[in-house]
């Protein structure tokens, strides 16, 4: 299990890399943490031919604030973001859904900005971002875009990055007081790649009714997906039981699970809804102050 | 040599220059080209966790990594643990508590315990499980390696 | 030896000698060789698993630079012989496919290269031309007449076939009052150390001699293997195990086809030749144990008395069968009715092919797929009388006062307490109290379950076992097989220091520790004062084709050698002093270093003059002894016996006891599994070293849990393997891991010298049916049971959607 | 893995047929697919470069039209073998006319085996059924060129 041969250039800015993108096309893979990518290449599953390497593009690696937005670095490692008292603080849902990926010297080195571009379609980041509405940021020979989850997830590992694009920012929302929040999901063994994940936010009014929810499902279709169904039965109301069990059926129903050696297509589904259910619980809960 | 590169990289306080071919796993670089074989390869793609380090202080698969990418860093290799003819007490503890039997996860186990308990210096029994459980282990089930970074962390404490 | 110092070592959690290279990144493993002109292999291997092999095109991978040379099949075809093995018609099992290939991940062609990276950038470029061809994957398809065949030249895919009579079946079943019947799937699952196979050979033309590194488990009967099929003497291949062997657990057992085939290379290319299997490759065309499919009913008595035992089992060997299968289908003859008096047993016994990896001993080596058929049965038999599972194993058990007690099969049982072991075990997870809670959790819609293994634990194989495989007519007209034999070798310097030369063969047991404990107490020494060399090289150990690690030899028949060779140390250094005390030996005592007169305490000399003597002034000697000082031992068990006429063998020599005792509770709106509690009783004879116990009793529990939710070699209808990597074969981790409380009972061994029985398998025997049998006791309401691993939470999920629709 | 589906397409049951008999459309449509040459009636040679994310291959297939009952029905079978694993694929496609529209439905099956199969069994199904979804879409846009 040894790579092949591959040309290998350490851009040292976001200009640099673009333009060695624009040189070398898809014959060109962008080497961030590498956690995904390496494996992939070790197996010789993947080929690059030209390896550009951003590890030294230092000014992507940031965690800040802008009005009520984090903005993240693409080059931020996972486990800063993890560990950051202030993403713990103002989207602690992010930190506790990165806290899934992998085991510590994964995260160590797996950057927010690969994991998105590689868009898993278990990925707990591409899950919690389709949840948070986050933005992609990703910068070309044009000039630079911003897209919502919707538009850049396109389909198992694809996104929609042109061939010299590159990703360098993720602007996401904070979570206002008053939040409802969890990340759960099933998988084999804790850090294997989920079978189902699941992202809920219950925004609530004073006296306890739920303004806005929404629940993201990753592990069931070809990219992250919203169960807006769900969400919508949620908007509005009291969350009881009765409620949650509901909504958990409804965003089963949008599942287009497939099946693999770990799950059937059945089990997914029926898992799709079960975890939604204990997602809902578990923010109601929190929202609450009852954990 | 075409399409080698020139890394200068300090492993366990030793500046090392060398060339090498970019596509060079740091684990096949520490292994045969500077002969520090204490690092041990296990699954190549990531999951066994035999072949952890510490690159820049923060633990790494050197299976996952290339050693042009080790270019002016520092790695720490379980070599260095040792010091002077004394056992780190980290490697007392997986002594003392039967926390190895062949052996060849061990390295992964003692560096990621090196992190852990440093970042962590009283850990909890189940903080112990999710940290070490990133390293396979086929000979011990885990109990004894649990018991000996708990005692390692005691160890270290009253110091 | 003094009453003092008798046991100062052994019995104690002594730290362990090995630890002190293996911390600091010095221990000595295969990838840590080194040697001149060493070239590096990669193997390529067939995507098919069944296909013709047309033709094979090299010439652009032989251009690549640094390539140094590639062996093909047709090179192995001309240069070696297929492996025997002892079946009645053997397949054409090469080192590398010649003409067909039989499962994916089989070797075709070998390339030698100056890099592993070259290497494999030069197997992109060999060119095979397959013709595919129609597959077998179930193991019961595999034996229909329209299956597709393997191997031509058997002409069916059924390797080995035997049928058994024991005892009277057939008045056992006029006596019973019910007949309880199943059918149980056991998956294939396997050991996957972290360190995998690797092989360095080199060839010299000139006197013919082969120089191998390997990392396999001794020597064993493969040494001779591998020369017959390289068709060369033994003494002309020399095997080198390095000190150190990063797991093994059976596995690497099933490693020799791959030293034949990286010698060939080494010959061909006139290279020393390193090849290291990497993890894929590991997965895909190692070895597993067997998956198995058992019919088996059980005749039984109201009261609960189990009469007789008829099965019919199916061992699937895969694309071909090598020694030791088909072992698999008899290794566990002697302890076939575990630990209860049953008498009257009817066998049929199938060995057989698909497009599968090969097998070999896999930890347990087919007593965890035997008792995952004996004991759920015990368990349905128990629902069905409406009896307590605890009760009805109580009822069947041997009980303390039959030892040695010898079981229908053949078997010598040689001690054991398990009513007393077992009954350690329900108090550990307290019984009673857990079905209280039991009933008042399934109120609540909460699925709690208990399940029980009360297990026997064979240790120490007898060769003998293998020619189960002929009939009793087949095996009159060969030379009876019969064996368990180990060797040491204890010698000690001038300087009174003592070395021992084992040849054990350890892949991270603490043989140096325990040896060392051993050898302290025999003369009252430190055990500082002993060093070992427990490693292979059959040029200068002394070894057998039984001599290695496997079957939990090492406690009982290693401890043998090494406690027989340094009492002959110990006798002839008493007959020194004595000589030079000009005392009777009878008369004198070995106290704290020193020989003394009994009674007279100022006429002493130390072990060191003793030593000193022997080796300095051999003059002074008792006349007619050996100079120097040094002894050996090479015993086989004396109940390793060849197969009687009626199929009756001791295919073990020590049988230990498992009582496993678990709570779980079962999420049914998931099919996941949590452990509530979970009592591990072992009976394990004398315990030698408490801490090392416990490290090989966790080990096989947890190597066992792997295999029961969560491990599996799984492959498609097309014969793909779909866990080619660590990311889909789930090998347990620190997180999976509950806590054990782990209990033992001692009752000591009539046949070691020390009491003491294998432990090193132990709970991989019994830890895959106690889960099942918990899990369907927790899921019996829900109208589910469990006949099949693994219990993925996927599959534990179907499982109940199906009773689920049935009941609708 | 089983495969099925059914599509639209906007024309005659005729233009439909000729429209997956047509190998310039073929080539267009067929994912990932640089080459495509009509070594025979009905039988097709092709090259293929199939990227996933980093797992990028080529692969040299062949396609066969068997038993074809023109404009109602054919199988098609073919397989491919390239460094990341092999693919072979055999399937019913049916024609039948529903208004000014033509509904296309297929079964087939479709083996992978090598490399990819042993270490990327995890989203091998839904890769498959997302490649075939995206050979139909592309043959609506074919069809439109037709035109």
């Amino acid at each position: 299990m040894k790579p092949s041969a591959f040309e290998y250039f350490t851009p040292n800015t976001v200009e640099e890399a673009v333009g060695l993108l624009e040189k070398y096309e898809d014959e060109a893979k962008i080497l961030a943490g590498g956690q995904s990518l390496v494996p992939i290449m070790n197996f010789r599953l993947g080929r690059p031919e030209v390896l550009i390497d951003i590890n030294g593009i230092r000014d992507l690696d940031y965690i800040k604030e802008e009005g009520d937005d984090l903005l993240i670095g693409a080059l931020t490692r996972q486990r800063d973001v993890e560990l950051s008292p202030r993403v713990q603080e103002k989207c602690p849902i992010l930190a506790e859904a990165v806290s899934f990926i992998g085991h510590v010297p994964i995260r160590n080195r797996g950057t927010i900005g690969g994991s998105l571009v590689h868009a898993d379609p278990s990925s707990e980041l591409t899950t919690v971002i389709c949840c948070l509405d986050g933005e992609m940021k990703v910068v070309g020979p044009p000039g630079d875009r911003t897209l919502g989850p919707e538009e850049f997830f396109l389909t198992y590992l694809t996104t929609s990055l042109e061939p010299s694009e590159i990703l360098v920012e993720v602007r996401i929302p904070t979570l206002p007081q008053n939040t409802g929040w969890s990340f759960v999901e099933l998988s084999r063994r804790v850090s294997d790649f989920a079978i189902v994940g699941v992202a809920t936010l219950l925004f609530m009014e004073d006296g306890g009714i739920c303004k806005e929810a929404r629940i993201a499902l990753g592990g069931v279709a070809p990219t992250p997906i919203r169960a807006e169904e769900a969400e919508e039965l949620l908007a509005g109301q009291k969350i009881t039981d009765a409620l949650i069990v509901k909504a958990g059926e409804e965003a089963a129903e949008i599942a287009e699970a497939e099946p693999d050696y770990h799950a059937s297509a059945e089990y997914r589904k029926d898992m799709a809804r079960v975890f939604v259910q204990r997602g809902l619980r578990e923010a109601l809960n929190k929202v609450r102050g009852g954990e | 040599m075409v399409g080698y590169r020139r890394i200068v990289v300090k492993v366990n306080g030793v500046q090392y220059e060398r060339e090498v071919e970019p596509r060079r796993l740091l684990v096949d670089f520490l292994r045969d080209d500077l002969e520090l074989i204490g690092t041990h390869v296990g699954c190549e793609h990531g999951i066994c966790g035999a072949c952890t380090v510490l690159f820049n202080g923060r633990t790494a698969r050197s299976c996952l990594m290339f050693a042009v990418q080790a270019d002016g860093a520092e790695v720490m290799t379980v070599e260095s643990l040792a010091e002077n003819g004394k056992l780190h007490p980290i490697q007392e503890a997986f002594r003392e508590h039967h926390g190895l039997q062949c052996g060849f996860c061990t390295p992964g186990m003692l560096m990621t315990t090196y992190e852990f308990l440093n970042e962590n210096p009283d850990p909890s029994e189940e903080e112990v499980r999710k940290a070490i459980s990133g390293v396979l282990c086929r000979c011990t089930g885990y109990k004894q390696v649990i018991d000996s970074v708990m005692a390692a962390a005691a160890e270290m404490k009253g110091k | 030896m003094s009453n003092e110092d008798k046991g100062k070592w052994v019995g104690k959690g002594m730290k362990r000698k090995e630890d002190l290279r293996l911390l600091i990144g010095r221990g000595n493993f295969m990838d840590d060789i080194r040697l001149p002109n060493m070239k590096h292999a990669a193997i390529l291997r067939s995507p098919y698993p069944h296909a013709w092999i047309r033709g094979m095109d090299v010439s652009e991978a032989e251009k690549l630079p640094g390539v140094r040379g590639i062996l093909t099949g047709e090179d192995v075809e001309k240069m070696s012989k297929p492996f025997s093995v002892g079946v009645p018609v053997p397949p054409k099992y090469y080192a590398c496919a010649v003409d067909k290939v039989r499962f994916v991940g089989e070797p075709v062609a070998v390339v030698v290269a100056d890099d592993r990276y070259i290497a494999e950038d030069a197997l992109d470029l060999i060119k095979v031309d397959y013709e595919p061809l129609p597959v077998v994957m179930d193991i019961e398809e595999a034996t229909q007449p329209d299956s597709p065949i393997l191997h031509d030249n058997i002409g069916s895919n059924i390797y080995s076939h035997r049928l058994f009579k024991y005892g009277n079946p057939e008045k056992a079943y006029e006596e019973a009052d019910l007949v309880v019947k199943g059918k149980f799937l056991f998956p294939k699952y396997g050991s996957t150390p972290i360190e995998t196979y690797a092989v360095i050979a080199s060839y010299n033309p000139y006197n013919e001699e082969f120089v191998i590194y390997n990392n396999y488990q001794g020597p064993f009967v493969t040494h001779f293997l591998v020369a017959l099929a390289l068709g060369i003497p033994e003494n002309k291949m020399r095997w080198i195990v390095p000190t150190d062997i990063g797991g093994g657990f059976g596995t690497k057992t099933g490693m020799y086809p791959y030293i034949a085939l990286i010698a060939l290379a080494a010959k061909k290319t006139g290279m020393t030749v390193k090849w290291l299997e990497d993890r894929r490759e590991h997965l895909l065309a190692s070895s597993t144990g067997t998956d198995r499919v058992t019919y088996m009913e059980a005749a039984v008595k109201k009261d609960g008395t189990i009469l007789a035992l008829k099965d019919k089992a199916i061992d699937n060997t895969g694309g071909y069968i090598r020694p030791p299968e088909p072992g698999c289908a008899y290794r566990s003859t002697g302890n076939h009715t575990g630990a209860y008096q049953i008498k009257d047993l009817d066998r049929e016994v199938l060995v057989v092919g698909t497009n599968k990896c090969l097998t070999a001993p896999n930890r347990g080596y087919t007593c965890q797929e035997l008792y995952f058929s004996v004991e759920r049965l015990v368990d349905m038999a128990a629902t069905e009388l409406g009896l307590d599972p605890a009760e009805i194993r109580f009822k069947n058990f041997i009980q303390p006062g039959q030892f040695p007690y010898t079981t229908a099969t053949g078997g010598l049982y040689d001690a054991g307490n398990y009513p007393k072991a077992f009954q350690m075990a329900l108090d550990i997870i307290d019984y009673k109290k857990m079905r209280e809670e039991q009933q008042k959790a399934r109120k609540e819609s909460k699925y709690i379950g208990i399940g029980f293994a009360t297990v026997v634990d064979p240790s120490v194989t007898n060769i003998a076992y293998v020619t189960l495989a002929l009939t009793p007519e087949q095996r009159a007209k060969e030379r009876p097989k019969s064996g368990s034999g180990e060797s040491v070798i204890v010698k000690m310097d001038p300087l009174g220091k003592v070395h021992v030369i084992a040849s054990t063969n350890p892949q991270g047991q603490g043989h140096e520790t325990v040896i060392s404990q051993i050898v302290a107490d025999e003369l009252g020494i430190h055990p500082d004062d002993v060093t070992v060399s427990d490693v292979v090289d059959t040029h200068d150990r002394v070894y057998s084709i039984t001599t290695g690690s496997y079957s939990s030899r090492f406690a009982s028949v290693g401890t043998n050698a090494v406690v027989y060779a340094t009492r002959k140390v110990k006798e002839r250094m008493t007959k020194i002093a004595a000589h030079l005390l000009e005392a009777n030996p009878n008369d004198l005592e070995l106290k704290k270093g020193k020989f003394y007169v009994k009674g007279s305490p100022d006429r002493s000399i130390s072990i060191r003059h003793v030593a000193g003597t022997a080796h300095w002034n051999q003059a002074a000697l008792p006349e007619g002894m050996d100079a120097g000082l040094y002894a050996s031992s090479f015993l086989s068990m004396p109940t390793s016996k060849p197969v009687d006429d009626l199929d009756r063998v001791d295919s073990s020599n020590t049988y230990g006891f498992v009582a496993e005792a678990i709570v779980l509770e079962v999420d049914i709106e998931t099919g996941e599994v949590k452990f509530l509690k979970w009592a591990s009783v072992h009976d394990s004879g004398t315990v030698l070293n408490p801490m090392l116990l416990e490290g090989q009793v966790m080990g096989s529990c947890i190597h066992a849990l792997g295999g029961t939710l969560y491990e599996e070699f799984a492959y498609d209808e097309n014969g793909q393997c779909l866990t080619a990597s660590f990311q889909d074969y789930l090998v347990p981790t620190a997180m999976e891991v509950p806590k054990i409380d782990i209990g033992h009972v001692e009752t000591a061994s009539p046949l070691t010298a020390l009491g003491s029985k294998g432990a090193g398998e132990s709970s991989s025997m019994s830890v895959p049916v106690a889960i099942g049998n918990a899990i369907a006791d927790a899921l019996s309401p829900l109208g589910v049971t469990i006949d099949e691993l693994p219990l993925s939470p996927n599959k534990i999920w179907h499982l109940i959607q199906e009773a689920r629709a049935k009941k609708d | 893995m089983k495969l099925e589906g059914k599509y639209t397409y906007k024309a005659s049951q005729q233009v439909v047929w000729d429209l997956f008999n047509n190998p310039r459309c073929l080539e267009k449509a067929i994912p990932g697919c640089k080459k495509l040459e009509e070594r025979g009636p009905g039988k097709y040679d092709a090259i293929l470069k199939i990227g996933i994310a980093a797992v990028r291959g080529m692969y040299s297939g062949k396609f066969e039209v068997l038993d074809p009952e023109p404009p109602n029905r054919y199988r098609l079978i073919g397989e491919g073998s390239g460094t990341p694993g092999l693919v072979k694929g055999d399937g019913i496609i049916e024609f039948s006319q529903e208004g000014d529209s033509t509904m296309l439905s297929y079964t087939g099956e479709v083996q992978v085996g090598g490399l990819i199969a042993g270490v990327g069994q995890r989203l091998i199904s839904g890769i498959a059924k997302m490649m075939i979804k995206e050979f139909f879409r592309k043959m609506k846009t074919e069809l439109k060129s037709l035109k």
